[in-house]
């Protein structure tokens, strides 16, 4: 049973870390900001959320993995919360200061 | 080289490299950065000479806890003063005008 | 060890490196605040790695979460473009320094021996007498109490010398209301966490300064975008707060010393419930003492 | 796992490069969410493989403080375009 589960963690973790790839590389290849905070919001927490099942299938503990699960919530809810902060700034900043070093 | 000696050196090599920014920079933040750039390599160092056990010695992470506490407040007295001390330069300045 | 200790070790001391040399040599200001917070989660991780879970906790609640929304707010009154000591010779004049520094450094350290140096030893000995099961807090709370009672001095004379200062009137714009929902859900959270840290630093990794910490940040989160009233000095609550903990703390050192067996050491039956009773107060005075360290104005420090 | 973990490091390093490069404050904020997500996803990895599960609590107290330094960033910038 326990190995049963073990191997079917794996693919878990694996994808997990596609995505975290995936994000990354949305991240410095994607053009403009707004799509580069979809990059890290959703491809990095759909990450996490596979790690986090991988591990939880693999722990076998409850309380463990109802802590982890609660961290994956938190950090659903910061991205998507951050990503819909960060893109209204972006929008309302003053657009004059872009060229120069209002950085 | 155990994994001990490698952030020992690591440790030695932040702290040194905090010293030189803290040489090299003029600005208060940049300073404070410097400042707290070295104080982890500090740290660095006292936590990896307690991990040379089986254990990690708690002493050791006692103090180091309580350091950043202090490195915290210290700095946040540190960042005030100075950007009171900037507020009265500019003051200063307007008043020759 | 295997190769992939080897690179695991490796890939995060390159990044503890490159994060301190961006933090310190980035040009623009905002840009190496960045970087130092992205080194304080990092150095969290390093401490998690090195086995000391303690620090950890610690590290992301106070090196890189409370350090860098000070330093962010501290970015506002300053010109945005720091340069760099402008003298040619010194950064190649003190990196030889450096270099030189470091040589002696390394052989001082590098011949230590191995093993846990005897005081720790002692104290890891002596925990079940302690009346916590946490060595840690063991440590902190009962065997080396003076530097804890210290610490929580020192936190309490930073803000003492802060109120000297004139501080500026912080205005923030109206937060939306996405931050304010978001806030909302957050400052209870971290005063939740900060009370679950607390009560597991009994026997697990945490305790009074990062649970305080935690908490701080919450109330400097609701402070940010107008949900919290001002914390003025001049209310009492706000004083009697911030001086429950040292003030406990001393009492418990009088109180040791004079019926017991001396300063701070505290008599076996009654040690669990006096370790608790500083702990709380502790939280309390350092949780208030640090959102005030961070984000106070005149309004709060100056009247 | 270990091999994981150092593969979750490196992304986290590529990512660096945002942070130098830019162009914009928003992101170089990102870079740091990115480091909260994906450390958070380190720290439950090693808790597991340590068996220490109060690393989990640092995850908790690393996602949970990734969010307050945005939130606060972001009021912050706000404040400077403000006056």
């Amino acid at each position: 049973m326990i190995e049963f589960t073990a191997i079917l963690a794996w693919p878990f973790l694996l994808a997990g870390a596609f995505f975290f790839i995936a994000g990354t590389l949305g991240v410095l290849r994607f053009p403009d900001i707004y799509s580069r905070l979809h990059a890290v919001t959703k491809a990095d927490t759909l990450g996490l959320g596979l790690t986090v099942i991988g591990l939880g299938l693999l722990s076998g503990s409850l309380r463990t993995t109802l802590l982890m699960i609660l961290v994956w919530l938190l950090v659903m809810a910061s991205g998507a919360t951050a990503c819909q902060l960060l893109a209204r700034y972006e929008r309302e900043r003053p657009q004059v200061e872009d060229e120069n070093g209002g950085r | 080289m155990t994994e001990f000696q490698l952030f020992l050196g690591l440790g030695l090599l932040l702290f040194l490299l905090g010293v030189h920014g803290l040489v090299l920079s003029e600005h208060t933040i940049r300073r404070l950065i410097a400042i707290n750039v070295s104080g982890g390599g500090v740290f660095l160092v006292m936590v990896s000479l307690a991990s040379r056990g089986d254990s990690v010695d708690p002493v050791m992470q006692a103090l180091v806890v309580t350091g950043l506490v202090v490195a915290v407040s210290a700095t946040a007295f540190a960042l005030r003063l100075g950007s009171a001390l900037t507020r009265a330069e500019s003051s200063d300045r307007e008043g020759d005008h | 060890m295997a190769v992939v200790d080897w690179v695991y070790d490796g890939l995060l001391a390159l990044l503890v490196l490159g994060l301190a040399a961006g933090a310190l040599y980035s040009l623009s200001l905002y840009r190496a605040v960045v970087f130092y917070i992205a080194l304080g989660l990092v150095l969290a991780l390093v401490w998690a790695r090195l086995g000391a879970p303690d620090l950890a906790l610690a590290e992301a609640a106070i090196g890189a979460g409370l350090t860098g929304v000070l330093l962010l707010s501290a970015l506002k009154h300053q010109p945005n473009k720091a340069r760099l000591m402008g003298w040619p010779w010194l950064p190649g004049l003190t990196g030889i320094a450096i270099l030189l520094l470091l040589i002696m450094m390394v052989k001082a350290v590098w011949g230590l021996p191995q093993g846990m140096a005897a005081v720790g030893q002692a104290a890891l000995l002596a925990v079940p007498e302690s009346g916590v099961e946490h060595p840690v807090t063991a440590v902190l709370l009962n065997f080396r109490a003076w530097d804890t009672l210290l610490e929580v001095l020192v936190v309490l004379l930073a803000l003492l010398a802060l109120r000297q200062l004139t501080l500026p009137d912080e205005t923030f714009p109206d937060a939306w209301p996405l931050l304010l929902a978001w806030s909302r859900l957050l400052a209870p959270l971290s005063l939740l966490l900060g009370i679950y840290l607390l009560w597991r630093g009994a026997d697990a990794p945490g305790g009074a300064f990062q649970s305080g910490a935690l908490i701080a940040a919450g109330l400097l989160m609701l402070r940010l975008v107008g949900l919290s009233p001002a914390l003025p000095w001049s209310r009492f609550g706000v004083r009697l707060s911030i001086l429950i903990g040292p003030t406990i703390f001393l009492l418990a050192a009088m109180a040791t010393a004079s019926l017991g067996a001396g300063w701070l050491a505290f008599p076996p039956d009654w040690s669990k419930a006096l370790i608790l009773l500083i702990e709380v107060a502790a939280t309390t005075s350092i949780a208030i003492s640090l959102a005030l360290l961070v984000g106070s104005d005149s309004r709060e420090l100056n009247q | 796992m270990l091999w994981l973990i150092s593969l979750l490091l490196l992304t986290v390093m590529a990512s660096m490069v945002r942070v130098v490069v830019g162009p914009t404050r928003a992101d170089r904020l990102l870079a740091i969410q990115l480091f909260g997500t994906a450390g958070t996803a380190v720290l439950l990895m090693m808790a597991y493989l340590w068996g220490q599960p109060a690393l989990i609590d640092a995850a908790l107290i690393i996602a949970l403080l990734a969010a307050v330094i945005t939130s606060a960033l972001v009021q912050f910038l706000r404040r400077e375009h403000h006056d």
